[in-house]
């Protein structure tokens, strides 16, 4: 770890050469670097088509349906609700995401249970996709781990605001990305399904 | 009186206040759990320890008395160990479930770990448990594991409501708050044990995962349910509309007033904010058209036809056969502006206020109060004293079911909890033109030709006067419930209609001039009437004797 | 020459350069998006197929012509709708017009008539295109004041006082060149620069008129509004002039762009880069400075001949990409600066050294 | 040796009137009636005699802070809820000699002017109380007790009440909370008993030996009497000396006997011939002192200047065999068991220091625990309402500090370094040997 340094916006905007001020020169230089570019890349392409594997891609890009980026572990994907052992939810309804969120998007009502030791339960748990920011707040504000923001699902869509809405039943069915591995799950599909 | 400092402010107090008192006085908070100033003083829970000059050990500042020239440092290493070691020592035992507990917001063990706890625990033991979530009454949820044994309940229960029904079992860490056996505690007063319980030990059953306390907006008013006129808040949940069911009043609770209702409120009057927002509000005006049965109606349509059918009744049978009914129920301004439209206005001359005494109404030594209107005296000094005739309510219904009234305007609830239905439906049936102004459906509005919706006192500022004479202001909580409107805008849009003068639009205004018409209000504003209002039959009561 | 034959050869040059002209536009679409592409590490515009085929993403062009078509057509609140259509066309319709005098070969003869490789070889070849070019932005001016849109009208006088200032060094830079030819002819300008320098280096513009290449290359590019001059349209600030265009005529502005690319690439190679001359290749074959000879047949000559033109077009094509991919964009008071202050002082510059030259050779 | 409480003990049926008088008994009552109230208060000001309970406050002026104008009756409490862990000397006195503390509560009564004592004695004590009530009813019948004390104009009624076996009532204030029907809580001070006591009105409570000296007090005058001990601690004092000793029992001796003689000389030295490790002076809640500690003089002001203290003078002598941190779980668990749950410190600190010492015993401990359990009963003292919490905390503290190693050792190896039985041996009634 070296020491950071502190760079003043008037020290780091240094006085232009001479051949800087010209400005030509540059120019050449960025064409010739970008030139460069091209024309590697092309003949790595060209190497390519005629089936000449080079090791060295021409592009940096993943070709995304097919080709998936892989994603960190830390990486904040669609929001989940964990389940106790008995498959009963986690969350205990405190309101504490609820509170925590600042784009508005969740919305819970509590309901009281029997069972002393629980007492009170998320009648209804509602994410409006739509407006998360995915910011993660609710996963650091939950008390009880309930909310997890683990199921590597990143592609989400739906037909309608409606759909954006995901409701109690459909957030605990969620699978966490540990247990679903690569397998990428159709999140349209899922929403139409319901 | 003894002069003593702490913090190195200094402060003369009467001789017996304690330091806790004395530092109140002076702005600087002692923490404390046991210490209430509504009960007597207990100096277990050892939070308020403060060092004082000379004295060898730390002191308990809630029963420590000042003396002349004594030194109470309240920030000092030794208090502040103190504080932490406390709090240490309480939450040794006490559940972390604040996710699920309904005090988190409000709890004084959470606000003081906060602002004084020493944050890394040494604690490896197992907590003890004791009974979680244990209905001890009707209002009452207990659960013992959160308690911390300040015992504030117990003094309740044995020092106000008289009625015993706590008590604190075995010893040591096995110490539990319970119910005496085969008791519940239902005592009119209980829900107040939800107040002066710091944790959540004792919550609100009826509160209970309704709303989180911090969506809560807290507004001043005071309470509708008898003439005591207890100060109270009005707790709304203004921010999240899915949250208390979608109503928006949550919770009352009551508001200090060494004059009126000190720390406490009754049940009756806690829970009876569940009206403000009851399925059977009037949410719109309701208007029997000629030929037809009853229809809601928009406001312009209900108007114009008030406009109409009294303007016709009324020339076609006059004045005389015009009456006023006012239940003191109403607010002072409310009540001015019936006096201003009716009395002065239309020159109606049966106006009554007066009604039979509540067959409900309870009296006891604490707040509750047999009158069960909350405007009795104002209604007297407003509607009752300028009357010459001053009829009551028996009267004017005796006339109205003896066929001599044709037109009734009956302003306020105040007759169905004194008449019953059959009562009230024989007595109008001969009045032709029965004008309501109402906030709840009921069988006037069934019977009424046009049915106006009022607004409750949680959506209208105003002022009322309890039994005592006491002239005290609550302001508005909420937004009018459905299409409701305040009395004041209709009386004001009406009398535009009948080209009469009626009373300013606004409270204030209006107060303003009930203030400069009626003599005992006289000098009075909103500003002057303040948080805890006056009493201005006491200052005649005073400019008299001096 | 009949008139027959006259009007068949014009209407089929006039067709060549036109087709030439769009569908080398059409190109340009892909290749803006393939080039960057490669340039910047990525792969580009590759998922538009037909049967399955990709072609390297070339079914792009047609997807978005059928994008363009199909589109809703918005036109804004304005009392100026007509103005609002016009605008597009007139882009599009000045800068297709200058081709008429772009000469793409010399001449080939058919039934013993020789027929010039340009639509129309006019004398003051120069001043048409001149005109055309100042035309143009017409265009541009009525799309953004038609539109009833603030930023559209900024960019409409943005972009008038952009091409107004470029116009003088577009202008003067290419004083030199006809002083140095002594011609206002495009064809006849290609001519001269057939011949050699020293004896082996061919008599290009570009040799002649080195500041006047760079000098004519920048207030070119200054004139299409692309960047690092698209200060009319610049999208991170004010849209520009087509904000409020949809639809084809959003894709006409769009295709104008083009265009007048390939415009100003014809105008470069004819100016400074022999037009269709071949190095060496004369009428008969080739004839190379250290004497060896190849004789050709003249439809050969002249089919090397239209290619090296198509092929130099394509290189400026390519070349602007680069420059508009790599350059960041200007602040306006920076395109003006660059514009009075540095272009005009060094045209005239140019010009007068130039002059200067051609009197002393010339006495 | 001189002895004067336990100079019947030993004597068959010294519980009897007719033995008791017959040994002197009573003989001072007829003195002290004849004097002036404030002349035997004055008396055993003089005596210092100190209270024998554990607090060690002077006796005579403990009864001085009564008011003089008060309207209400007052009252003499007699504190024999003998609760201490190693303290026996009240219930001896109670078996042996009720007469004598018959006889002291008629003199104390008579000089701070109450008609009425209650003798509270601990609910377990069922032969103390038996002899004690049996005295009453004798003493009441002989006109010794009654509307005329011995003939004389002075009426006084003893009652004794049973209590329910919490420790916590031996504390003064609890006591007459105790005795007034409620829950045995302490109460804020002040007022004190003497201002405001039982049932609100002014009360002196003094422990059972304290008032079994005053008679002496009297016969021998003050001055007298408290030449007998040391400087500022008059008079005798009873000790109660169990553990590890030879010869464990009760021992009257002067104030100021030093520790070393107590143990050697009295009780005979440590049983088996083993080495002593350590002692505890003053009941279970003085801080402990090692072998090297005990060539101190046994009264109030010489245990205090060494940091303990004499308090109720219950000796428990712990040999080398014992393990000190067993031993501490036996403490720790009474006053966590007998804490009254009324103030927080003492309430949580009590169980927690239980809990922490059981998980190292456990083999569970963790190298901090020691400081901990020294933190937490630093916390817990002089922040209760009552001195239980201090109780409590005082032997954890000198416990842990002078014994740390072998908490440390025992944290480190998980298990315990000697396997000794735990050394309070109970002395039973048939064990005592009166000397």
């Amino acid at each position: 770890m070296g020491t950071v340094r502190v760079i003043n916006v008037s020290e780091r905007r240094r006085v232009l050469t001479f051949w800087e001020r010209i400005y030509l020169p540059e120019v050449w230089r960025g064409l010739v670097l970008t030139a460069r570019h091209f024309f590697v890349n092309l003949w790595r392409h060209t190497l390519r088509l005629f089936g000449v594997k080079s090791a060295l891609p021409g592009a940096a890009t993943y070709q995304y349906p097919e080709v998936r980026r892989p994603q960190s572990p830390r990486l904040r994907t669609l929001h989940r609700l964990a389940k106790r052992p008995d498959g009963t939810p986690r969350c205990v309804a405190c309101m504490m995401c609820e509170t925590v969120c600042p784009a508005f998007c969740i919305k819970i009502v509590a309901e009281e249970v029997d069972d002393p030791n629980i007492e009170k339960r998320p009648k209804s748990f509602d994410i409006d996709i739509g407006r998360c920011v995915f910011c993660g707040f609710c996963v650091e504000a939950c008390p009880e781990d309930a909310i997890r923001m683990d199921t590597g699902i990143t592609e989400i869509g739906a037909l309608s605001r409606e759909g954006m809405v995901l409701n109690i039943d459909t957030l605990l069915s969620l699978p966490p990305k540990s247990e679903r591995g690569d397998k990428p799950v159709d999140f349209l599909q899922q929403q139409l399904v319901q | 009186m003894p002069k003593v400092t702490i913090d190195d402010l200094t402060i003369d107090v009467p001789a017996g206040t304690t330091v806790i008192q004395a530092a109140e006085k002076l702005g600087i908070y002692i923490p404390r759990y046991c210490y209430h100033p509504g009960l007597s003083i207990a100096g277990s829970c050892r939070m308020c320890l403060v060092e004082i000059e000379k004295a060898p050990k730390l002191q308990i500042a809630c029963y420590t008395f000042v003396t002349e020239g004594m030194i109470v440092r309240t920030t000092t290493e030794k208090v502040i160990v103190a504080r932490q070691a406390i709090l240490e020592f309480l939450l040794a035992n006490h559940p972390l479930d604040c996710p699920v507990c309904d005090q988190a917001g409000e709890c004084k063990l959470q606000e003081f770990y906060m602002q004084f706890g020493q944050y890394d625990s040494t604690l490896l033991e197992n907590k003890l448990k004791k009974h979680k979530a244990m209905p001890i009454g009707p209002h009452i949820m207990l659960d013992s594991e959160r308690c911390i044994l300040c015992s504030r309940c117990v003094r309740f229960v044995d020092e106000v409501s008289k009625t015993h029904e706590l008590g604190i079992f075995n010893r040591g860490d096995h110490s539990e708050l319970l119910p005496v056996k085969g008791v519940t505690v239902d005592n009119p007063y209980s829900g107040c044990l939800a107040d002066v319980c710091p944790v959540g030990a004792l919550t609100d059953r009826d509160f209970r995962f309704k709303v989180r306390v911090w969506y809560l907006d807290k507004t001043e008013s005071v309470c509708h349910g008898c003439s005591r006129g207890c100060n109270i808040e009005i707790h709304a949940n203004r921010r999240r509309s899915h949250h208390n069911d979608g109503k928006l009043v949550a919770r009352l609770k009551p508001r200090f007033n060494g004059e009126v209702n000190g720390h406490w409120m009754c049940d009756a009057g806690r829970y009876s904010y569940k009206r403000f927002e009851s399925e059977d509000r009037l949410l719109q005006p309701l208007v029997r058209l000629t030929g037809k049965g009853q229809e809601k109606a928009d406001w312009t349509l209900a108007l114009s036809q008030v406009d109409e059918q009294v303007t016709h009744q009324i020339g076609r049978t006059g004045v005389a056969a015009a009456a006023v009914i006012a239940t003191p129920d109403l607010s002072n301004e409310e009540l001015y502006a019936v006096r201003r439209l009716f009395m002065q206005g239309m020159k109606i001359e049966k106006i009554a206020h007066r009604c039979p005494a509540d067959p409900n109404g309870v009296e006891d030594n604490l707040l509750r109060k047999s009158d069960t209107f909350a405007n009795t005296y104002g209604a007297g000094l407003i509607i009752g004293a300028p009357h010459t005739a001053d009829p009551t309510v028996e009267t004017i219904l005796e006339a109205a079911g003896a066929g001599k009234l044709k037109t009734l305007f009956i302003v306020g609830d105040g007759l169905l909890s004194r008449y019953s239905a059959d009562v009230l439906r024989e007595k109008l049936k001969n009045v032709e033109t029965l004008i309501t102004i109402q906030t709840h459906g009921s069988v006037l509005t069934e019977l009424a030709t046009v049915a106006l919706p009022m607004t409750t006192f949680a959506e209208t500022d105003g002022t009322i006067c309890n039994s005592e004479g006491r002239v005290q202001h609550f302001d508005q909580a909420i937004p009018p419930v459905g299409q409701s409107r305040p009395l004041l805008e209709m009386l004001v849009d009406l009398a535009n209609r009948w080209e009469l003068k009626a009373a300013p639009r606004l409270p204030e205004s209006c107060f303003a001039e009930l203030a400069g018409n009626v003599e005992y209000f006289s000098g009075l504003t909103y500003s002057k009437i303040g948080d805890a209002g006056v009493n201005p039959s006491r200052r005649s009561a005073a400019t008299a004797t001096a | 020459m009949s008139a027959g034959m006259e009007i068949g050869a014009a209407v089929g040059k006039t067709i060549f350069i036109v087709m030439f002209a769009l569908s080398l536009g059409g190109l340009l679409t892909w290749v803006e998006r393939k080039q960057s592409a490669v340039m910047q590490d990525r792969i580009g515009a590759n998922r538009a197929s037909i049967l399955g085929f990709r072609v390297w993403g070339l079914f792009h062009i047609i997807a978005d012509a059928v994008k363009m078509f199909t589109k809703e057509d918005f036109v804004p609140d304005t009392p100026h709708k007509f103005i609002h259509a016009l605008a597009p066309v007139l882009s599009i319709f000045f800068a297709l017009l200058s081709f008429a005098v772009i000469p793409f070969g010399s001449s080939i003869v058919i039934a013993g008539q020789s027929i010039g490789l340009q639509v129309a070889d006019v004398n003051v070849g120069i001043l048409f295109i001149f005109a055309m070019m100042s035309v143009a932005v017409y265009g541009v001016v009525l799309a953004g004041w038609s539109s009833n849109n603030n930023y559209s009208l900024l960019g409409g006088v943005r972009a008038t006082a952009q091409m107004i200032s470029y116009e003088i060094t577009f202008g003067l830079t290419l004083v030199g060149v006809i002083m140095i030819f002594q011609t206002l002819s495009l064809q006849e300008i290609v001519r001269a620069q057939g011949g050699l320098l020293f004896g082996f280096l061919p008599m290009w513009g570009v040799f002649l008129q080195p500041l006047g290449f760079l000098l004519f290359m920048t207030a070119a590019i200054a004139e299409t509004k692309r960047i690092p001059f698209d200060i009319p349209e610049g999208e991170s600030e004010i849209i520009g002039f087509f904000l409020e265009y949809s639809s084809m005529k959003f894709g006409m502005f769009m295709f104008a762009d083009f265009i007048e690319q390939i415009l100003v690439a014809s105008m470069v190679t004819t100016f400074f880069f022999g037009g269709w001359q071949v190095p060496y290749l004369g009428d008969g074959g080739f004839v190379f400075p250290w004497g060896s000879t190849i004789d050709m047949n003249t439809w050969l000559v002249e089919s090397l001949r239209v290619i090296s033109f198509v092929l130099k077009v394509s290189f400026f094509c390519w070349l602007q990409m680069l420059i508009r991919w790599t350059l960041p964009r200007f602040r306006f008071d920076q395109l003006m600066n660059l514009g009075w202050k540095i272009l005009l002082p060094l045209s005239l510059a140019n010009a007068l050294v130039t002059a200067i030259i051609v009197l002393w050779i010339g006495r | 040796m001189l002895k004067l409480v336990t100079k019947n003990i030993g004597i068959e049926n010294s519980h009897t009137l007719a033995v008791a008088k017959a040994n002197g008994v009573y003989s001072r009552v007829e003195k002290a009636l004849a004097m002036a109230p404030e002349a035997i208060v004055e008396d055993v000001i003089k005596s210092n005699l100190r209270g024998l309970g554990g607090a060690g406050f002077p006796a005579g002026r403990k009864w001085s802070f009564l008011p003089k104008d008060s309207p209400k009756p007052r009252y003499l409490v007699v504190n024999g809820d003998e609760g201490e862990p190693g303290t026996v000397k009240d219930k001896y006195i109670m078996i042996h000699d009720p007469h004598l503390l018959i006889e002291g509560i008629i003199i104390t009564c008579f000089a701070i002017r109450s008609h009425k004592a209650f003798i509270y004695i601990r609910g377990e004590y069922d032969l103390p109380i038996e002899r004690v009530e049996g005295a009453i009813a004798e003493a009441k019948a002989a006109g010794i007790l009654g509307e005329r004390v011995m003939g004389r104009d002075f009426a006084l009624d003893i009652v004794v009440h049973r209590g329910a076996g919490a420790y916590i009532c031996g504390e003064e204030t609890s006591l007459l909370e105790s005795l007034e029907g409620k829950r045995g809580w302490p109460r804020l001070k002040p007022p004190f008993p003497a201002v405001e006591g039982y049932q609100r009105c002014p009360t002196v409570v003094n422990n059972i030996e304290t008032l079994s000296y005053v008679p002496f007090v009297i016969e021998m005058g003050g001055q007298a009497f408290a030449d007998l001990g040391s400087e500022r601690n008059g008079g005798l004092r009873i000790y109660s000396v169990s553990g590890r000793v030879n010869k464990p029992g009760v021992y009257e001796l002067p104030m100021g006997t030093p520790l070393r003689q107590i143990i050697y000389d009295h009780a005979g030295g440590i049983a088996g011939g083993r080495q002593l490790k350590a002692v505890i002076p003053g009941g279970s809640s003085a801080p402990i002192l090692t072998a090297a500690e005990i060539d101190v003089p046994m009264d109030f002001d010489s245990l205090a200047k060494i940091g303990s203290m004499l308090g109720s003078a219950g000796i428990v002598v712990f040999d080398e065999t014992v393990s000190i941190p067993a031993a501490l779980l036996v403490l720790a668990r009474f006053y966590a068991h007998e804490s009254c749950g009324q103030c927080t410190p003492c309430r949580e600190g009590t169980a927690w220091m239980t809990k922490i010492i059981q998980r190292i015993l456990d083999g569970d401990g963790r190298m901090g625990d020691a400081d901990n359990l020294i933190r937490i009963a630093r916390n817990v003292l002089g922040n209760t309402i009552c001195p239980l919490g201090d109780a409590a905390a005082l032997p954890v503290i000198s416990w842990v500090t002078k014994f740390r190693p072998e908490f440390e050792e025992w944290i480190k190896r998980g298990r315990p370094v000697s396997q000794a039985p735990i050394p309070v041996t109970h002395i039973g009634e048939r064990t005592a040997v009166a000397v």
